[in-house]
């Protein structure tokens, strides 16, 4: 969190366990991932519901790591989608326009669906492109006029 | 302002005409759905609800208050498709923030509400002056009069900020200008109070989607607040509440414990009797919330909380000024207990001048 | 309300005071005082608990003398005092109290519950309450001088018999002497041996001694019952003797309520300090012990213990003394489980043995002294208290148990060096 | 009224009058009894009253062993109430903080915990007591509507006080008016019930001290 480094933080530690929900929501990041291996089965958890002290969230991070994964989208602001360590564990972080943190999630997936190409936006894409080499036609075709009347 | 054309579209039209993509719509939908406290399964719900719910009409009135609600929802720093929904799609007045002024404005309200009676939300901020109609006026219109015409073709109201719902700063004690809440004028809309001073953006903006999305009114708690933002308490969600079980608490602003991140609890925090969502959706876009700050939670979100004793005296402490009062207590008291002793001596006194020498004659009756 | 009740009502409102006041006030009917009253343990009668035996004193006292109670009364709400609840109490505060005190060690919040019986038995009294049995002990002491009806010339009966059968001299109204000896009237009709006990070891001890012929008697029913007028004309009687005798110090005998008559509610009863000492015999003797004067020839073998008589232990102060004496004599001494200022009453105290009505329920708590004598398993049992005395042979007799009794006194006398 | 103004004036008017309640009502019942006073003892002493008086005020809070085995139930689970109400109402840091702001005296608490264990001990010995008052042939002849209304009233804080702390049931507002109003009525109760022992056991037992303690015995 890159705000994180404005807030007063007193003498706090990140191995500190201040509120004992590091662990329990690793392990529920656990059996989320068993449920994907066995059942294909997928979890998102929402980080901001659950009460975190300053710190254990990194901790938390700190734990998952960074895997091979990593994607950066721009969509109203910016979002991050990074693979952890443990493949098939993602975390996903959204940003506003100021780059400040406005939500981030844990998935446990093969695949988040915000970074798969929506079928609206695939569809809209399409027909945008296909004005497009309408347009390219038209300019093709204006311009060879142009140049038979040359 | 929105413009007319939008009226009969459905909302992803209007995004998508917007140029809003449907992966920025999916992320708009997942962290309000986190701001909301709901389970991140509903997310494709809540998407499929917006994308086909029709253009919401909002009419925004402000009675006496200090603007700070408003600041407080345009310093939301919001995602660009909240704005799109609420400031651009949907309202139709806002005094302060609309562009345009004085029988324009008045005549944009009166459109609104005639196009969409029956069917727009109403917000309110600020309270209202009952004393004397000419405390509070817009357009010479008292305060009174403007919300009753204005909730009358309300689909629901929502009240916004302490002041509109409790009465706030102006109600406080002695109260000169008899300021009410808006539920202690309206008793036949539903009315969704969303407390705080000022109260946190996206709770307005979290009740409109869920208007839309729901096509309902959110869930509220007996106080008319939506339980997805005041169901808990700061203290039930503190992140300091594992020092206050331990009974470790900060004694002064700058000791030890204050500065370890100890509970405040005993510099007058109100986090276990303030319900709101400060703890978790944290105030200037998710930086921190007061109590990350080093400061007591005052409950800015509760009834009477200008009048609810000092800020910084623990809520156990009575919050009246009892030290006197014991005296003369005491002082009284004695005297009475000086009375009652000389009248239980006086029942003594000629219970022995009753006495008769008991003989043996007596005895055998 | 009739005459009697009113009067009786009235003597309650008088016994009421700052410690009777704390200690209603401060009850919290956890009811251990049951637990330490044998007339309860052995009986498991409810209404035999301590505390609710002083209920028509509480109520009183809740009416009277409380500002919640008063109010009440106003109201017409307050529980009264009247002749069914004294009917229904008469057997509660007399038959099934001996005054014992146990109750008043244990009260977790301090009741001397003992003390509010004893008042209790004020209103009683007074309003005609009393049972028959102690009326006519009373009737006798203040008529004739003595609650079994012994008159002087039985006394001076028994002297005569005593000085010709051993030769010695029992000192009847000497003026001077230092010691004027109190003796109750079992002890001149049952156990004549005390006298005798008395004159040899104030013999052997060289002590003055005397016994009043006008005041010989040391019980005092008044005391039992309940009527304090009664009782301060006993004491007078005492009072007057002494002062006429001029003698240094009264010696209460073997006998225990007449010890608290005398000792510690004498003065109170008459409204002043005596110019005289009173002591019991058991304290007189542990002083002619520590002085010397004491001496035995023999000691003997068999395994005894002491039943501490209430009034003299607990409630008069007179623990250790019968214990070093009884070392003078005894090798094998046993105490029973709750010796000295707990320990058990035999059942017949208070007034209980002078009234015919609770013969039954005095052989009943009897028990419960069988009990303790049946875990020490004594060879004699000593005491010094002859009303314990004869209601613990009663009871070993009722139970078929046969253990002797002795009097403490009388045994140190069969015991004195010949020297 | 909601639950915030309950909150407010259980805070405010409710503890004042509760507190005037209480200080007048002790001073007023002191003055009752003592005011009657007791005749000077005539007969010639044997002992001190004063500290024979003195030391059965300790004395008497260690039960004699006799009536322990007897009464082994009531002097375990009185124990266990009374050290947990003593604990709870005097070592729990927010109810300190009360009293320092009231007296100016403060004094360290114990961890939380610790104090919520004894609560619930207190509850369960509280419970247990009142199965027992049932149960038991004396207790139940000695028992009055009032002494269940002690009961009630004496257990009431320690519950609503657990559950506020746990915040079970009701909101938080609401969870600390109920609390303190349990104990506003506790408070307007104590001088005019047989709570009065809080204070006057001192009396009594001194009292009992002192008669026997003057006969040369230690009671």
């Amino acid at each position: 969190m890159d705000q994180t480094d404005s807030v007063i933080h007193f003498n706090i530690q990140a191995s500190d366990q201040l509120t004992w929900n590091v662990e329990p929501l690793l392990h529920e990041v656990k059996h989320a991932l068993e449920r994907l291996a066995t059942e294909d089965e997928t979890s998102v958890i929402d980080l901001r519901s659950i009460p975190l002290a300053p710190g254990e969230e990194d901790r938390i991070l700190e734990i998952l790591g960074l895997g091979e994964v990593v994607a950066r989208l721009n969509v109203l602001g910016s979002s991050d989608v990074v693979e952890t360590e443990y493949s098939g564990v993602w975390v996903v972080t959204h940003y506003n326009e100021n780059e400040e943190t406005i939500g981030r999630f844990i998935e446990v997936t093969r695949m988040p669906e915000i970074l798969r190409s929506q079928a609206e936006d695939v569809a809209e894409a399409s027909e945008r492109l296909a004005l497009r080499l309408e347009d390219e036609q038209q300019e093709k075709q204006t311009s060879n006029k142009l140049a038979v009347e040359k | 302002m929105a413009s007319h054309s939008d009226k009969e579209k459905t909302l992803g039209d209007v995004l998508r005409s917007h140029g809003v993509s449907r992966r920025s719509f999916m992320k708009y939908c997942a962290t309000t759905a986190s701001m909301m406290a709901m389970s991140p399964a509903m997310i494709p719900m809540i998407a499929e609800a917006l994308e086909n719910a029709k253009k919401p009409s909002v009419i925004w009135l402000s009675f006496q208050e200090c603007t700070g609600c408003t600041e407080s929802l345009t310093r939301a720093g919001a995602s660009t498709v909240e704005n799109l929904i609420f400031d651009s799609i949907s309202l139709d007045y806002h005094h302060t923030l609309q562009a345009a002024s004085g029988h324009r404005a008045e005549e944009a309200k009166e459109e609104a509400m005639h196009e969409n009676h029956g069917k727009y939300l109403l917000v309110v901020d600020g309270s209202i002056p009952m004393d004397n109609p000419g405390y509070s006026t817009i357009a010479g219109i008292s305060n009174y009069d403007m919300l009753m015409e204005a909730a009358e073709g309300a689909a629901a109201i929502i009240a916004v900020g302490t002041c509109a719902t409790y009465g706030g700063l102006p109600k406080a004690s002695p109260n000169p200008t008899g300021a009410v809440s808006v539920s202690d004028l309206i008793k036949d809309k539903p009315i969704i109070n969303v407390p705080g001073c000022p109260p946190i953006p996206v709770v307005i903006t979290g009740v409109l989607t869920h208007f839309l999305t729901f096509g309902a009114l959110p869930e509220l708690d007996d106080l008319g607040r939506p339980k997805a933002f005041y169901g808990q308490s700061i203290h039930d969600r503190c992140y300091r509440r594992p020092f206050y079980d331990k009974g470790l608490f900060a004694e002064t602003f700058d000791d030890e414990g204050a500065k370890a991140g100890w509970c405040l609890y005993k510099l007058g925090c109100r986090g276990p009797t303030t319900y709101n969502a400060c703890a978790t959706t944290k105030w200037n876009n998710g930086t921190s919330f007061p109590i990350e700050s080093g400061h007591p939670c005052l409950g800015c979100s509760e009834p009477e909380f200008w009048d609810g004793g000092g800020f910084y005296k623990a809520l156990s402490i009575p919050t009246a000024d009892v030290g006197e009062t014991v005296l003369y207590t005491a002082a009284g008291a004695a005297a009475a207990g000086v009375a009652l002793g000389a009248l239980n001596r006086a029942t003594k006194g000629s219970a022995n001048k009753a006495h008769e020498k008991v003989t043996l004659e007596d005895l055998e009756k | 309300m009739s005459a009697s009740l009113e009067k009786g009502v009235n003597a309650l409102k008088q016994q009421v005071d700052s410690s009777v006041a704390a200690f209603f006030s401060s009850c919290v009917h956890c009811g251990m005082c049951a637990d330490t009253c044998l007339f309860q343990t052995e009986t498991g009668n409810p209404a035999s608990t301590p505390i609710a035996k002083a209920e028509p004193l509480r109520r009183v006292w809740k009416s009277e003398y409380t500002l919640l109670g008063r109010i009440g009364k106003m109201f017409g709400l307050s529980k009264k005092v009247d002749e069914k609840l004294l009917t229904e109490w008469e057997t509660m505060v007399y038959d099934n109290c001996t005054l014992c005190g146990r109750c008043s060690m244990v009260c977790p919040v301090g009741n001397d519950i003992a003390l509010m019986i004893r008042k209790t038995r004020e209103g009683m009294a007074a309003a005609g309450h009393a049972p028959e049995g102690l009326i006519g002990a009373t009737n006798r002491s203040i008529k004739i001088g003595s609650p079994m009806g012994v008159k002087l010339p039985a006394l001076l009966a028994q002297i005569r018999h005593l000085e010709e059968d051993t030769g010695l001299k029992v000192p009847v109204d000497v003026e001077g002497a230092e010691y004027m000896l109190l003796l109750s009237s079992m002890e001149i009709m049952n156990f004549p041996e005390f006298m005798e006990a008395i004159a040899r070891i104030f013999d052997k001890a060289g002590a003055t001694w005397t016994i009043s012929s006008e005041a010989f008697e040391a019980t005092n029913s008044g005391i039992q019952i309940g009527v304090s007028d009664l009782a301060a004309e006993l004491v007078q009687r005492v009072v007057d003797a002494a002062e006429k005798l001029k003698v240094k110090t009264v010696i209460s005998p073997e006998c225990g309520h007449a010890y608290m008559a005398i000792r510690w509610d004498g003065p109170n009863l008459v409204g002043k300090a005596f110019s005289f000492k009173v002591r019991h015999i058991l304290e007189v003797l542990d002083t002619f012990r520590e002085e010397g004067r004491l001496k035995l020839k023999d000691k003997i073998s068999e395994k005894v213990t002491y039943h501490d008589p209430c009034q003299i232990s607990r409630r008069g102060g007179v623990i250790d003394q019968p214990r070093r004496l009884i070392d003078l004599f005894a090798d094998d001494f046993v105490e029973m489980p709750d010796a000295g200022k707990m320990n058990w009453c035999c059942g017949a105290g208070g007034g209980v043995s002078s009234n015919e009505r609770a013969d039954e329920v005095r052989l009943q708590v009897f028990k419960r002294k069988k009990a303790q004598l049946e875990e020490v398993q004594p060879d004699a049992i000593i005491s010094a208290c002859s009303n314990c005395r004869i209601h613990i042979e009663d009871g070993l007799e009722e139970y078929g148990m046969d253990i002797p009794l002795m009097s403490l006194t009388e045994t140190l006398a069969e015991h004195l060096a010949d020297d | 009224m909601n639950e915030i103004a309950l909150l407010e004036w259980v805070r405010g008017t409710g503890f004042q009058i509760a507190t005037v309640v209480l200080v007048a009502g002790v001073i007023i019942r002191i003055f009752e009894i003592l005011m009657l006073g007791r005749k000077k003892n005539l007969a010639e002493a044997k002992g001190s009253e004063f500290s024979s008086g003195m030391r059965t005020i300790v004395s008497r809070s260690v039960p004699e062993s006799d009536s322990f085995k007897r009464s082994a139930f009531t002097i375990v689970a009185g124990y266990i109430f009374h050290i947990g109400l003593f604990v709870t109402i005097f070592l729990f840091a927010p109810h300190i903080l009360l009293i320092s702001e009231l007296t100016g005296l403060g004094w360290p608490a114990l961890p939380t915990p610790i104090v919520d264990a004894v609560a619930v001990l207190s509850i369960i010995a509280l419970l247990a007591i009142l199965v027992h008052r049932f149960n038991n042939k004396i207790l139940r002849y000695l028992t009055t509507p009032g002494d269940l209304f002690i009961w009630f009233v004496t257990i009431a804080p320690l519950i609503t006080g657990y559950i506020a702390f746990h915040r079970i049931g009701m909101s938080g507002p609401m969870l600390l008016a109920v609390h303190i109003l349990s104990v506003e009525l506790l408070m307007v109760v104590l001088p005019f019930s047989k709570l009065t022992h809080v204070f006057t056991i001192f009396m009594a037992r001194w009292y009992n001290g002192a008669i026997s303690g003057y006969r040369g015995v230690q009671s």
